[in-house]
């Protein structure tokens, strides 16, 4: 399976007259993994769809070998999307169901067992906490085996340890695919990415890529980070004030307090 | 070797099939080398269309609908008669206010759909001095006598005289008939039997009439034990009601099924004409005719 | 580009229809062919149209009525513990009901007017209207009656606030199945009105044009009767619509072509 | 419990409707009393089990067939735009044919044995079906199509198995609400069917007594038929539960005794 | 509104089989902010929802003045359950909607403000982003203006400077009331809340609650916060140690990298 990049070239997209993207063009190096952050409501999850053809892109996705992405991209939506009629470990395989082939059924099982819930392969998805969810929708993603893959706030729902263990799965199975990767955390970036953006403004515009060296999963916390952290941090401060400038309300003193 | 006859009812069974049963009871059909089957529609203007279309046989119809039927272009002509009076009346409750035809100014008459009731109401009316429009029609469908016993209506037409009179007399409330042909309209055949057009030369059919005849020869002949054979098999059609109008009807089976009284078909005919109900009188050869006796058998 | 497809769909059954008549041979007194009920339908446009209006009325009311009742029934036994032990087998059972059963009854109590059209169309109606919409109210998001509950803890009439803002709006895309489908049946509901006791409308006109063997004239009532209903269901299919706005929608191939308008 | 409960229900029913009877002292050949109705259930239990048993087959292939066409039909209507403009009108035209203009038809083609009624009941029930669950291929989950389709794309026969996979499945509590009404209905239909010209069923019992104002044995076939109806609905409706336990359902104050099971 | 705290005294919560909780008790001392911690799937949603009346709690759930809850209770599930009949506004004045009283529009449309959605109040909630909708939902909740609030997971959908603001504006407007809340991310936790318990376990067990010093919201960096900081990471690591045991992948040597 041979890396592809992601070639965007004149993303444009409008909701009723309000305009998202224009003219958005970025290219996602193959075998890389990059990080989308940015504040809430700019178009970070859009992207994502637009590049899985899932919106209109007004413009050109494609791979970086020219060819199109469509069959060669994993999604994982925001929301979990568990099909409430199928087991877990269905939920899992979903895909070759849809695909007419086979399924994987002890591979799903191993993946379940990775993610902590080998006791819950024959669930009902109505059973699981929230977070046990997003790990049902994270083990099917993982199960897709494919070059391209766009994560929408895959640990959200998961508490801090869990987190660790599974950002660590993701870097180890999706190691040398192109992944694209939308995360609220900096520190979940500065571990996995190795180029971080920073999306803002409306239209939103992608800033220069933040390059982050080594191998992921890193320690965010070791000292070469701690630039590219402070960096990241007033990317995101100044696109929170560029994106919105009328919605500062008094809160605003506190923001110094970043982690 | 059996050929098979199939026969359309004009409705579902009932005493005025009577001579039709017993001969299938007695096995008459049987003698002539046909086996008959018999039909129950649901709605009485089927048979007429079934039998054209040639999708059965024969068909249980009426004389009146007959010329609408052939005005319309369908190829059926009577090969026999059942019942040879007219059946339906014009019924009212006895202990009510209506005493004469007169009486129904500003009344309200139901029928049940037949084709031609504004004909025979017209003529009855007329000769009381009364039009269509000094009376309210309305549809009541089947719902004959309890539209009448409810007092919803205030007369019925299209109530057959051995049947719906019995029925209230049986519900405790008695009706008064004006019979039609005493009103003047013209006497015909209630019941008559119709066959596809080219099909008149086809000897199965006069081998059916003649085993009618012999069923209604035995129908006269022996009513109690014809009673019995009726029922037997149809325990569901074993009440008083049709006892009773199983008698009533006994007197106008025609005993000649298969004779026709062309004139009288021809005074019918310019009696619907002159009401408007078709366009002219056609002849009675196109439509009415005496099954030829066939040495073919 | 719409009325195109409508006169296309149009110009399509008529095709198949005389294909039908041509291929079958079907006697016109069975199955008149398109054109001889045209002839009819031009003949008697006048009568036509007037008993059409009369029909339109009584499915009109008939639709009405029927929404109402079947959308208060659903209610009731939704929301009501008993209602639902006696009025739900009530219901099933008056389904099961063929109307010349009771149309006597229907007569007696309500006459030949057009009040008994009404109630027969009404009834008929009002069945799948009232069990699609409990059907909705059952299927409510239990989240968002956890939410309302803790809104409305302790206060008297929380369980009937609960109901009548999360259940019912819940509800009503089942609703809208339910009146669309009852739009769909409500004309022959009026029809069947008619038949069991009438002096006008298509139904009477119908009875009467097949009794006097006119089957033209039948089916150029029938054809009346079906652009009735035809338009009827478009009516009340773009009226749900509208008023379901907020309800993500769509078939298969619909949903690539207008994204600004979706989702 | 559940049984006493049903006894009390059918209890209930019988005293109002010899209230009924009593307060409005209607004729008893407009509608007998329950005692009258009792009478003749005993008398003509043979004759009444016979006719039933017909219309029960009836009612079962016409349920049967119903189902499996109307989920054809939805499925094509659903899936194929040009089904979705040819087949709906003329499936809400089919709705508006009242069985009298058609039934020669259906005799000229089917005969007059039990296909022809079975088609009648079919055509009656089968449209409520098609219509609940192409509403609910309408309203899946945009999200689970998008998944869907990114998993599929660029593969031949990935719409056909998006519909399929998700679609369909998330169609089935819309299609069972469908079901739900067509046994409701289906009654009616095989009744209606035995119009077109039958010899046995509680329909042509009920027509055969109707016109000799046997209106006590009329009503007795009315209570088989909906004994028949209501136990039908019943056993429909608890499968239609069992098939879709996966979906969260409940009405007010159920909810509260049963949280084991629930959610 | 004088604060009221909340006991809960021989909580039991099973399903199928399976015992979430056996004979829990908890008092949330009133007029402080709890927060609570622990593994994915551990029992903090259900433990909210059981004190918010919509769980079977086996045993009791009352005030501190030993009156019931019911109707002194703000509940903000871990979904956004939005209604998508409503629009925004509209769901967020939602609370006197269900009660019928007049609802305070002027107040809404502040907090909107507040909450970076002045612009969307007439908006229909699916078009709107996750974190839009999640901060519609904490709009809800803060309207709500009860005594004791329960909150799941109210910020995760945020970017992380979205979330600072929001945080703060709970603490003020949530100060003096009995929050309960649950947070995956010990900054947030050590930011808010007076106390923090974590739940571990199977059947769930809280441990002794951490006493958090000062009032919020704090900087979590600040000097004092340093010791609690390690006794919280101690504390969820043996939790996540003991909840499920079997559940550990390689990825465990990564677990040391937490931040
Ligand atoms: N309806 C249900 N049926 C069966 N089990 C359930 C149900 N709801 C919750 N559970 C189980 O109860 C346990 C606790 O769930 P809960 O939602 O409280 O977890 P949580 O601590 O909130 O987790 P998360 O952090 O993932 O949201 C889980 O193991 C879950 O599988
Ligand atoms: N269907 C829609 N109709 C109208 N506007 C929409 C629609 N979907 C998204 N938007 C708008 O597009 C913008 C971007 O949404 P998007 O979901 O991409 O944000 P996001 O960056 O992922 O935010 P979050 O971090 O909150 O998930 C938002 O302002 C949203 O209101
Ligand atoms: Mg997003
Ligand atoms: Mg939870």
């Amino acid at each position: 399976m041979p890396a592809v990049g992601i070639r965007v070239v004149g993303a444009t997209l409008t909701y009723r007259g309000d305009i998202v993207f224009r003219d958005l063009a970025v290219d996602f190096d193959p075998g890389l993994t990059s990080c989308l952050l940015g504040p809430s409501g700019v178009g970070k999850s859009s992207l994502l769809r637009m590049i899985a053809g899932l919106a209109p892109s007004g413009g050109r996705v494609m791979g970086s070998d020219g060819g199109p992405l469509a069959g060669r991209i994993a999604y994982m939506d925001q929301r979990d999307l568990l099909l409430p009629w199928l087991r877990v470990i269905d939920n899992v395989t979903l895909g070759s169901r849809l695909r007419g082939t086979r399924a994987d059924r002890p591979a799903a099982r191993a993946l379940l067992e990775r993610v902590g819930l080998q006791g819950n392969a024959a669930d009902y998805p109505r059973t699981l906490s929230g977070g046990m969810r997003q790990r049902v929708a994270l083990a099917r993603t993982l199960m897709e085996d494919r070059p391209v893959v766009l994560m929408d706030e895959p640990f959200s729902a998961l508490d801090a340890l869990t987190r660790l263990r599974l950002q660590d799965l993701s870097a180890e199975l999706l190691a040398g695919r192109t992944v694209v990767m939308v995360t609220h955390d900096p520190f979940e970036a500065l571990r996995l990415a190795d180029r971080i953006y920073v999306l803002s403004g409306r239209p939103a515009e992608l800033g220069e890529a933040l390059l982050i060296p080594n191998y992921p999963p890193r320690d965010p916390t070791a000292g070469g980070l701690a630039a590219l952290h402070h960096e990241l941090l007033d990317r995101l401060k100044a696109a929170d004030a560029g994106s919105e400038p009328e919605r500062r309300p008094a809160a605003r003193r506190h923001a110094a307090g970043a982690p | 070797r059996a050929e098979t006859l199939t026969v359309m009812l004009d409705w579902f069974t009932n005493p005025d099939h009577a001579p039709l049963y017993i001969a299938q009871e007695k096995g008459y059909f049987n003698e002539q080398g046909l086996t008959v089957e018999l039909i129950q529609p649901a709605d009485p203007n089927d048979p007429p269309k079934l039998v054209a279309a040639g999708k059965a046989d024969l068909a249980v119809s009426y004389q009146p609908q007959l010329y609408l039927h052939v005005e319309a272009g369908l190829p059926l002509v009577r090969v026999a008669t059942l019942v040879a009076t007219p059946l339906n009346a014009l019924v009212v409750l006895a202990d009510g206010p209506i005493k004469t035809l007169a009486d129904l100014r500003g009344g309200t008459i139901g029928y049940s759909v037949g084709g031609f009731e504004d004909a025979l109401l017209r003529t009855m009316l007329t000769r009381h001095g009364l039009a269509l429009t000094d009376v309210t029609l309305v549809n009541v469908n089947f719902s004959l006598s309890p539209s009448l016993l409810s007092g919803q209506v205030d007369a019925v037409i299209g109530a057959f005289r051995n049947f719906e009179l019995n029925q209230m007399d049986l519900a405790g409330r008695p009706g008064r008939a004006f019979f039609v042909e005493e009103e003047g309209v013209p006497s015909y055949d209630e019941l008559i039997i119709v066959a596809q057009r080219e099909r008149v030369t086809d000897p199965r059919l006069r081998a059916f009439v003649d085993a009618l005849e012999k069923g209604v020869q035995f129908l006269v002949n022996h009513p109690d034990e014809s009673w019995e054979l009726f029922v037997a098999g149809r325990p569901e059609l074993d009440d008083e009601l049709n006892r009773r109008a199983w008698a009533a009807t006994l007197p106008r089976f025609a005993l000649r099924p298969a004779a026709l009284d062309g004139a009288r078909y021809a005074r019918f005919a310019a009696f619907l004409a002159d009401q408007g109900m078709i366009a002219a009188a056609m002849e009675v050869s196109t439509y009415a005719v005496e099954l030829p006796w066939s040495t073919e058998r | 580009m719409r009325r195109l497809g409508f006169l296309l769909t149009f110009a399509g059954i008529v095709a198949a229809w005389q294909g039908l008549v041509s291929v079958t041979g079907v006697a016109p007194y069975i199955l008149p062919g398109p054109l001889a009920v045209g002839r009819a339908l031009v003949l008697h446009a006048g009568a036509l149209l007037g008993h059409a209006a009369t029909t339109a009325a009584e499915i009109a009311l008939g639709l009405g009525l029927g929404t109402g009742l079947g959308f208060a029934s659903a209610v009731a036994i939704g929301y009501l513990r008993p209602a639902r032990r006696w009025l739900m087998p009530l219901l099933v059972v008056s389904q099961a009901v063929p109307v010349f059963a009771i149309a006597p009854l229907l007569v007696l109590w309500l006459g030949y007017g057009m009040v008994s059209k009404v109630a027969m169309a009404t009834l008929i109606i009002y069945f799948p209207i009232a069990t699609s919409f409990i059907d909705g109210l059952r299927r409510t998001e239990p989240g968002w009656l956890d939410l309302a509950r803790t809104m409305t803890a302790g206060r008297p009439g929380a369980a009937w606030a609960c109901f009548r803002h999360i259940r019912i709006h819940a509800g009503l895309p089942a609703l809208a199945s339910g009146v669309r489908l009852g739009a769909a049946i409500a004309p022959i509901g009026a029809i069947i009105g008619e038949w069991v006791g009438s002096n006008a409308g298509l139904g009477y006109l119908m009875l009467h044009a097949n009794a006097r063997m006119k089957v033209d004239l039948m089916f150029a009532a029938l054809a009346v009767l079906a652009v009735l209903a035809v338009a009827l269901f478009v009516a009340v299919d773009a009226t749900c619509r509208r008023l379901l706005h907020w309800l993500p929608e769509g078939l298969p191939t619909e949903a690539r072509t207008d994204w600004e308008e979706q989702r």
